[in-house]
């Protein structure tokens, strides 16, 4: 079955590109084409999985049992019982797309870039290489490994090619990140030495041996009673969330663990810049949902609160910093927290809804922020600063970029037909419904019974403010950048003009805004059946509920 | 024709302009001069206006049956979706056509207005954006699709009212009118949650089908908003009122009324179309669209905003002498009594009075536009004077619009400008509003309906105030009146089809008001609180048709017509000399601070620029201080250990990478420092410390033998505990 | 019973050790006679083949042992009088032990300068012979002498190694420092075994086990471990008997640094392991007995958690890259004892199995002979970078690899992936060998050890980050005087490359590798001693192994 | 077994022993002198050597009970013992090169003067 064979090629054929680019001597053309090259076969080959996929799939409507296609497993290191599993479904499908179109036009972002293009675009591909492990990879050490592999390429992408503080971005990411996944590691270790001491009928997973395999593990009965609420690893289940949680909030990132991503995205170059806001930071958001919320249901909603508390909190002081930044790559930073947030908390309601929501804004927000750090690339590229306080006019001066650029910024302010609104207006209106089941919710789920609607109600509003404090910092920074009487400094022309290169990128990327605000429905249409499936445990809280009574 | 291809038609209607917007915003760069854009644009407006004049006379004509075309748009899980798409009805048709026709006549407007501009035709392409967003709305069956309409409405009053960025007060005012609206639009969002969870998940109004969609499951349960004993009354109530939020920042309601004054800075099309017309008017329709699920208790809330908003506003407009601020505050007051009109029940007259009011105060926008292009604009009315001889056709439209506005009718007749017909039904609702309050005894309630009846007398002494201000009198500018000029053709003719339809469109015999109201049973009857809505409201009409009962007797000025007389002659004996008695007037001590005050809006500007936006900025900074020293600042804090520790050990070592947290590289490094010491190099002090930490290690174990286990069986259990001891 | 002459049959055991005395022989004798006399002058060669085919003949042997190409099975008990227990386990390490000291003899005679190589060539190559065959008997001793002889064969050449810059000061300091303190430690070692002889009666392992076994521990024991602690402890450099470690590696010649930072503390922690599960073999599963096997396995774990953590904070002042990878090795000496004390992996084996004294597999065992395996590919990788850059910069200083990521790309890299694997990256063997001691503490309770090797995995990244650091991001600094451009010889590409491919089979596809250690990890714990302790009290062990028949029956005299 | 000897247990050579134990350490710790420090080593081999001797003689000597007559006594103490002898005889020897080198480079064998390798 070629499908089969495409998506393990998306894999490594960027891995091989990145052996590839290293070969043409001092010719930067040859090793740009063979980038680019790459880049555009990963996203031929996923088109070519998205279809076969639509096709076979179809759309609305929920699978029952595991919708996984394409999946290989090999057996890779017998002795944990680790296996090589990849496989496609509606959770990572969509991401997978998204990062193979970023990866095309980053890739033609980072054309003019002079310094050891050739180690630059080397390590990029080994980076795809590690998006696309992340996203693919259904085995949990397989996963944690790619988690890894996608870490180092980064640290020297902005340790090398980065602004003045470069160095301490880079550590300091990399510290951060290293911390999260030793967490995972902690996990890791809990897996390989409980599981097999689940005993019981449904213990189908993998008969006594450890098992890493997290289709299985999410739709094992044996994992989800013996983890689940009164299970005998209940505790461990609840440890295990919240660490798997710390590791992921710091990648998405959730406030407190965000103070890498401001210093990363403003030393990091503008390519970086976009793959790590339009991408990385989703690893986190994914992370949660294939891990988290699908392995460790009763978990989730035993911590729907305090995860929940941790979007609200972002959103709300994520736009008040961001407000506060005189820096524009940093307010844009800062506006990431925010949107990410809207994730974290479409996912802690555990609604339908929400989750779609949350799914949602992590495409969006994929195209919006790194269509934004581009348009900041662009001016910053010509005028060397990021002072906010110093542009102004723009939008006489370079009338075309700023109409480009009013379509990034106000998708990123979350307006209507942009690809912003759907994910914000579905996480909130999520929100607002987590009351049907908390209501009804049995009584060890915190805050379950008839006083959740008002608590519900509240954090949804405090949510729905954070709406009004984006506008807030969006619009000054427009007028601040853009408004105003045109300022000689930034007019620029001929060969400092924008350049139709750059126009394709903002173009291509606006397009996009465009047309999934106005079709949502090419993102829910991949997700929908995965959506009911992914999350047995979940999908339908009703059942789940009615399981966990008859558990006790 | 099926309503099907009714259906259809108002959908190309809605668009078309986008389409238009495309092409223009696209290649409208590619051609020399922006005339050739601005009439394709005014050409695609005019198709879609055609379509739904269309659509509007076939609907009507057949009396045809409302009919919905869901869409599905966004999923929300297991297969459900949050719809959008048409809805058709007397109201949509209705509106649809008036938009369409207004905005076509504004686009010619602005052909003319914004002649010679450099952006013209970018401002073209806005206005055909904006008529799309206005369309979405007005066309909309799904809160989830008003919900976007309103934001895109937003955006393109942001856009126009911004236009001339370069200017401080157009950013100011633009920025100002977005966020003021996305607080409001806050409401609109958390309103919508509630309803998402509590009535109905797709967020439709009405269904095809009984059972579905809000209303219908609200029937269904039998949920009826005016049963106060009912459990869902509360989520009902703070439904409506977060709903409600939406329409108070979007018709700039107060306390969220200061952006519609500054929206002013706009050029004048704008005006005539944005914020007084059409924009403004979507909070009426929101609110009449979700009237079926407000409470008394919305009600009242509703009610007691707009009275506020009509009162306030007439009064500060009495004392504005930017021309264009008068007309805003008159918009704002009017809006005002549409808002009552929903708040009291009589939300039928509040579209009907929407209709009426956006014809009339689209042309005064107009005049005031052409009379500022004319003096070459200068927009405060003391410059002004005398116009009349310089510009007639500008002064007839404006006069006829004030006489609209002015509620102005032939005495003990029917005969009336269109206004009169939909602000007596307010007024009769109003009315009947209060008399129910009076009836529980409460009689405060008549304040609901001596508001609006004062203020109906106050509305025509301001518009008379302008009218003489700018046309009559003697000319107080010699030199702005000797450059005075009638203005081009594709500016007048605009204001005189307005003027005209500002005449005839109350007529009964046109039956829009009649017509609006017939969609009353469609809108209600889903569910047992319509019914009661519906008498209630029938009763305002039968108020208003009959004119036969006792209250018609104490209010006979207005309802007789004569409301209009009185306040228009005692503006015009005022204000005849120009400012000259009222200046004299107002030099007297306390009414000199209270003109003050009325001037100055009541100082709600500084008020929310003080508290709000400052408190805002404040607390921003407090966070980034707070993320920059605390939060970075606990990541940094193992950096600050290190170095002390690394004080205390001495040695420094600054080639590693610089910058803080390498935390715990630094303080790592620092730590390094005493490994430095220890590992002297010097011999002896190796094997000192090998055998002292030797000798340590045997005395931990040795000495709890020493201590009294003689047998050395034992020896292993005290051996161990003190180890385990040691290492817990 | 009595006195009993090993069968000849048991000599075949040891044919490995004898394969590298008799290649040591030659190489000590053929330079003295007259025809061969001028051709060692010339050059090296000769000497150093030999030695290779030496150790690639032992390796071979000992492989064949262990897969029975000559058709005798392994010993089933410790032969020689029970002096040495040659096991699958032993016999692994052995395999892995020669054929890395063949690669650090190759790297010598092709990166190291010629100097040392023609002048002193028959001796070195002798005195790594020597080195290696002691601690071939390190990892096979199963008696007190045994361990005691075996650690004095691996050092005396060690001392003389690190010494071998004779004519400079600090090789003749490094030289004095380690032979004082291994002189130290090693009588402190001896002192301790006395007392353990006067409580046991015994220097056999075995016996000496099932003998704390029944009695527990008494002051003896406790002294008799300690001092026994010191000793290997001295080999394995740990805190605090690490002091050397760091002075040595950074005077030594850079191949012996090499050497002695894998091979000496391999064989050490061979042995430690052995100890260990010897002594949790022969411990009874009772409470009592767990309380001692926790306890002890606490004291060796604070041991190794302490030097780990004093590896990896100690390493950041270092600005030479030798004296960084000798603290990188005190780190990973501490990861490797951490696990080491877990005498509770094997705890009970006697008692509980019927198979007693067969060979048993022991999962801890196979977690340290994998690490080892790992380490030594990583290690031997990273030297082989800093030798060659030594060789053609003549420095050893970080900052003269500053710019190295431009200059010398590949080589970069290369340093980056054996350092990244010494970090303990997943996708390198260094991060499945941690993972694998992580299972090991994990499962025998000890969740306080894992957290310490989580810990110390946060604090190494900065040690091994930092040569990169210097290699990518810094610029080199005017001060200081260009360093020669850095030219590598193909061999030295070739030793490289064979580490990479090590480290990255065994992480990524690591289970011909742990398939390997995991079957070869069983160890022997039958001994049959010359001289059985004559007091009334019948040894376990000693039953255990006293076949029906009497050893004097079959091997009569 | 003279008399004089029956009244001399093993506790007399435990205690002597580590009394030459503890000179021996004090002489490393105290000594600058490297051929010094080597002199305390050789005490502590010998206080070792000592408790073997002693351990063979009064606790674990003599033949197993129940062993035929050709049994002959076990003799582990005293062959670790001749062990210990030899290899430290070979220990000095190589220290000896090694201290010589050392004076060779630094005209002393004080130790102190070797802290050129530090940090």
């Amino acid at each position: 079955m070629p499908i089969d064979l495409f998506v393990d090629l998306l894999i490594f054929v960027p891995a091989i590109g990145a052996v590839a680019v290293l070969l043409p001597r001092n010719n930067p053309a040859a090793v740009k084409m063979i980038a680019l090259g790459t880049a555009i076969v990963c996203l031929l080959l996923n088109i070519a999985i998205a279809f076969d996929y639509y096709g076979t799939t179809g759309s609305y409507g929920i699978g029952s049992g595991s919708v996984i296609k394409y999946m290989t497993d090999l057996v890779w290191i017998d002795s944990v019982n680790i296996h090589y599993i990849t496989g496609v479904d509606g959770l990572n499908l969509p991401l997978l797309l998204l990062t193979s179109i970023l990866n095309v036009i980053i890739i033609a972002a980072s054309w003019n870039i002079e310094k050891q293009i050739k180690g630059f675009l080397c390590l990029y591909l080994l980076l795809m290489f590690g998006m696309y492990g992340v996203f693919l990879s259904l085995d949990f050490f397989l996963f944690y490994v790619f988690f890894e592999v996608s870490l180092l390429p980064m640290y020297f992408l902005i340790g090398i090619w980065g602004g003045p503080r470069k160095e301490y971005a880079a550590i300091k990411f990399f510290l951060y990140t290293l911390v999260g996944s030793i967490c995972l590691l902690i996990v890791m270790l809990g897996f390989y030495f409980l599981i097999p001491k689940i005993s019981g009928a449904e213990q189908a997973v993998a008969n006594g041996k450890a098992s890493f395999n997290m289709i299985a593990l999410a739709e094992d009965g044996g994992f989800q009673r013996a983890f689940g609420q009164g299970g005998v690893y209940w505790t461990h289940a609840k440890w295990f969330f919240m660490l798997l949680f710390v590791s992921f909030a710091i990648k998405v990132p959730a406030v407190p663990f965000h103070t890498w991503l401001p210093d990363a995205h403003v030393e990091a170059p503008t390519p970086i810049s976009m793959i790590l806001a339009g991408v990385l930071l989703k690893m986190g958001g994914y992370a949660l949902m294939r891990i988290n919320y699908a392995i460790f249901p009763d978990a989730a909603m035993w911590a729907w609160f305090i995860v929940a508390m941790f979007g609200l909190v972002a959103i709300i002081y994520g736009a008040f910093c961001a407000m506060a930044q005189t820096d524009w790559k940093k307010l844009v930073a800062y506006s990431s927290v925010s949107h990410m947030g809207y994730v974290i908390l479409g996912l802690a309601v555990l609604t339908t809804a929400g989750r779609n929501g949350a799914y949602f804004q992590m495409i969006g927000h994929g195209i919006s922020s790194a269509m934004m750090f581009y348009l900041v690339g662009v001016v910053y590229e010509r005028a060397h600063h990021r002072e906010l306080g110093r542009f102004g006019g723009l939008w006489n001066t370079m009338p075309a970029y700023t109409g480009l650029a009013a379509v990034g910024f106000f998708a990123g302010l979350g307006l209507p037909l942009l690809c912003g609104f759907p994910g914000e207006a579905l996480s909130l209106l999520g929100t607002f419904k987590a009351s049907d089941w908390l209501t009804t919710a049995p009584e060890w789920v915190p805050f379950a019974g008839a006083g959740a609607e008002a608590l519900v109600i509240t954090i949804g509003i405090i949510a729905a403010t954070g709406v009004v404090l984006t506008a807030g910092y969006v619009l000054w920074m427009f007028q601040r950048v853009y408004m105003g009487p045109a300022k000689p400094e930034y007019s620029y022309s001929g060969r400092e003009s924008v350049q139709p290169r750059e126009y394709f990128v903002m173009a291509v990327l606006a397009v996009f805004a465009i047309l999934l605000g106005v079709f949502p429905s090419i993102v829910f249409s991949l997700t929908d059946a995965t959506f009911g499936a992914a999350y047995a445990g979940l999908g339908d809280l009703v059942s789940n509920l009615a399981s966990l009574v008859g558990a006790n | 024709m099926t309503v099907e291809t009714v259906s259809n038609l108002l959908v190309a209607a809605w668009l078309l302009p986008v389409a238009g917007f495309t092409l223009v915003i696209l290649f409208g760069r590619l051609f020399r001069d922006h005339e050739k854009p601005a009439w394709f644009t005014v050409l695609v407006m005019g198709t879609s206006f055609v379509l739904s004049a269309i659509a509007l006379w076939q609907y009507m004509a057949n009396g045809m049956e409302p009919y919905c075309d869901p869409w599905p748009w966004l999923a929300i899980g297991e297969g459900k979706f949050l719809e959008v798409g048409p809805y058709v009805d007397e109201v949509s048709v209705l509106l649809m056509a008036m938009v369409t026709l207004i905005s076509t006549l504004v686009h010619i407007y602005s052909v003319g207005y914004m002649h010679g501009d450099p952006r013209k035709s970018r401002f073209m392409a806005y206005m055909q954006l904006f008529t799309f967003s206005m369309l979405t709305i007005v066309i909309a069956n799904s809160l989830i699709q008003l919900f976007v309409g309103w934001e895109l409405v937003g955006l393109t009053s942001y856009l126009l009212i911004g236009f001339w960025y370069e200017k401080r007060g157009p950013q100011l005012a633009s920025k100002k009118a977005f966020v003021m609206n996305r607080i409001g639009d806050t409401g609109f969002l958390i309103g919508m949650g509630i309803v998402f969870f509590k009535f109905g998940g797709d967020l439709v109004l009405r269904s095809a089908e009984p059972g579905l969609g809000i209303f219908g499951t609200m029937a269904a349960n039998g949920m009826n908003p005016l049963d106060l004993s009912s459990a869902d009354q509360w989520w009902l109530t703070i439904a409506g009122i977060g709903l409600f939020c939406g329409a108070m920042g979007k018709s700039a309601q107060f306390p969220l009324h200061t952006w519609l004054p500054d929206a002013m800075e706009g050029p004048t099309p704008v005006s005539s179309i944005v914020h007084s017309a059409t924009m403004v008017a979507a909070g009426v329709y929101l609110s009449a669209r979700i009237f079926p699920i407000l409470t008394p208790g919305a009600h009242l809330f509703i009610s007691t905003i707009g009275l506020i908003t009509l009162v306030l506003a007439a009064v500060i407009a009495c004392a504005q002498t930017d021309i264009k601020r008068v007309l805003a505050y008159s918009t704002l007051s009017q809006l005002g009594y549409m808002i009552l009109a929903v708040g009291v029940g009589a939300y039928t007259f509040a579209l009907f009075h929407l209709i009426t009011h956006a014809f009339f105060k689209c042309c005064l926008f107009q005049c005031s536009g052409s009379v500022i292009h004319a003096c070459h604009h200068e927009q405060e009315m003391p410059k002004y004077g005398g116009l009349m001889r310089k510009m007639p056709l500008t002064a007839i439209a404006f006069a006829i619009s004030t006489l609209a506005i002015a509620g102005a009718a032939i005495p003990y007749t029917e005969y009336a400008l269109s206004g009169f017909y939909s602000k007596d039904g307010i007024i009769a609702g109003a009315i009947n509003y209060g008399e129910a309050f009076g009836r529980n005894g409460m009689s405060w309630g008549s304040l609901f309906y001596w508001g609006p009846v004062i203020i109906a007398y106050v509305t025509p002494f301001y518009m008379m105030r302008a009218f003489v201000l700018t046309f009559l009198g003697k000319p107080r500018d010699k030199h702005i009146h000797d450059h005075a000029h009638e203005a081009p053709w594709t500016m007048w003719a605009p204001q005189l089809v307005l003027a005209l339809f500002a005449i005839i469109i109350g007529w009964p015999m046109f039956r829009v008001g009649a017509s609006i109201h017939a969609t009353a049973p469609t809108m209600l009857t889903h569910d047992a609180a319509g019914q009661e809505h519906l008498t209630m409201m029938s009763q305002g009409f039968d108020a208003h048709t009959e004119m036969a009962h006792g209250f018609h007797l104490t209010h006979g000025f207005l309802l007789h017509g004569f409301a209009w007389i009185i306040p228009m002659v005692l503006a015009a004996v005022i204000y005849w000399n120009g400012f000259a008695i009222t200046s004299r007037i107002f030099g007297l001590p306390v009414l000199k601070q209270l003109h003050w005050l009325v001037y100055n809006k009541f100082g709600f500007d500084g008020l929310y620029d003080t508290i709000f936006v400052a408190l805002c900025k404040i607390v921003a900074k407090l966070a980034a201080w707070f993320d920059r020293m605390v939060v970075d600042g606990l990541v940094n804090l193992c950096g600050w250990l290190g170095k002390n520790i690394g004080f205390a050990v001495g040695g420094f070592d600054d080639q590693v990478v610089d910058g803080a947290v390498r935390g715990t590289g630094r303080s790592a490094v620092k730590l390094g420092g005493v490994f430095h010491f220890v590992q002297g190099g010097n011999l002896r002090v190796y094997v000192l410390i090998l055998l002292a930490v030797g000798l340590a290690g045997l005395a931990v174990v040795v000495i709890p033998l020493a201590l009294g286990w003689a047998e050395p069986a034992a020896a292993s259990t005290a051996a161990t505990a003190t180890i385990s001891a040691l290492t817990q | 019973m009595g006195l009993s002459y090993p069968p000849a049959s048991e000599y075949w055991a040891v044919l490995p050790e004898m394969i590298l005395a008799a290649a040591m022989c030659i190489i000590l004798l053929v330079p003295v006679l007259p025809p061969f006399r001028s051709a060692c002058r010339r050059s090296h060669k000769p000497m150093l083949i030999i030695g290779i085919l030496g150790l690639l003949g032992a390796a071979l042997a000992s492989a064949g042992m262990l897969n029975q190409w000559f058709g005798t099975e392994l010993p089933d008990h410790a032969v020689l009088g029970s002096m040495l227990t040659v096991d699958r386990y032993s016999m692994a390490f052995k395999i892995v032990l020669y054929l890395f000291s063949m690669f650090v003899l190759w790297m010598w005679g092709s990166i190291t300068s010629r100097q040392t190589r023609t002048v002193d060539g028959p001796d070195y190559v002798s005195l790594i012979l020597g080195a290696v065959l002691g601690m071939s008997l390190m990892a096979s001793a199963s008696n007190f002498l045994m361990i005691f002889l075996a650690i004095e064969t691996a050092s005396f050449p060690s001392f003389a190694l690190a010494g071998f810059h004779k004519t400079t000061r600090r090789g003749s300091e490094a030289g004095m420092k380690y032979v004082l303190f291994g002189a130290v430690s090693s009588a402190v070692m001896l002192y301790g075994l006395s007392m353990l002889y006067g409580v046991c009666g015994t220097l056999d392992i075995p016996t000496v086990a099932s003998v704390v076994a029944e009695q527990g521990l008494s002051v003896g024991v406790i002294v008799g471990f300690v001092g026994l602690l010191i000793g290997v402890g001295f080999k394995l450099s740990a805190v605090p008997m690490h002091f050397w470690c760091p002075d040595v590696f950074e005077a030594a010649p850079i191949e012996v640094t090499t050497f002695l930072s894998v091979a000496s503390k391999g064989a050490a922690i061979i042995l430690l392991g052995r100890l260990i599960l010897t002594l949790g073999f022969y411990l009874p599963d009772t409470a009592e007995a767990h309380r001692m096997a926790n306890g002890i396995a606490t004291c060796v774990g604070i041991v190794g958690l302490v030097t780990a953590t004093w590896g990896n904070l100690g390493a950041y002042y270092q600005e030479n890259i030798k004296r960084l990878l000798a603290y990188s090795s005190i780190a990973h000496a501490g990861y490797m004892i951490m696990a080491a004390g877990l005498v509770s992996s094997s705890l009970g084996g006697a008692a509980s199995s019927d198979v007693a004294g067969i060979a048993v597999q022991e999962p801890l065992a196979y977690a340290l002979l994998f690490y080892v395996i790992v380490y030594s590919f990583m290690n031997f990788g990273a030297f082989t970078i800093a030798a060659s850059v030594a060789r053609s910069t003549g420095s050893e200083n970080l900052r003269d690899y500053a710019g190295l990521g431009s200059r010398q790309p590949v080589l970069a890299i290369l340093l980056g992936c054996f350092l990244m694997c010494l970090f303990g990256m997943p996708g390198t063997g260094g991060f499945l060998g941690k993972v694998y001691l992580g299972f090991e503490m994990w499962s025998a309770g000890m969740w306080w050890l894992v957290a310490g090797l989580v810990i110390n995995t946060v604090f190494s990244l900065y040690l091994y980050m930092k040569p990169i650091i210097f290699m990518v991001f810094t610029k080199p600094d005017a001060d200081r005087p260009a360093v020669a451009p850095v030219t590598v010889v193909p061999a030295a590409w070739l030793l490289m490359f064979v580490a990479l491919i090590g480290i990255l089979a065994t992480g990524i596809f690591p289970d011909q590798v742990t398939g390997w250690a995991r079957s070869n990890a069983a160890l022997n714990y039958r001994s049959r001693p010359l001289f059985t302790p004559n007091d009334n009290r019948t040894i376990a062990a000693t039953m255990m192994t006293a076949d029906d028949e009497t050893p004097a029956d079959d091997h009569g005299h | 077994m003279t008399t004089a000897l029956t009244s001399i247990g093993l506790s007399h050579f435990l205690v002597l022993s580590a009394i030459v134990f503890g000179c021996g350490l004090a002489t490393v710790l105290t000594k600058r002198n490297a051929i010094g420090i080597l002199i305390g080593v050789e005490l502590i081999l010998n206080a070792a050597n000592l408790n073997l001797v002693a351990f063979n003689r009064f606790s674990w000597g003599g033949v197993p009970v129940g062993a035929g007559t050709d049994a002959v006594p076990a003799v582990d103490g005293l062959m670790f013992a001749l062990f210990i002898i030899v290899l430290a005889a070979a220990e000095a020897a190589i220290a000896l090169a090694i201290i010589l080198n050392f004076y060779n480079n630094f005209a002393s064998i004080d130790v102190e003067r070797g802290s050129t390798l530090r940090g």
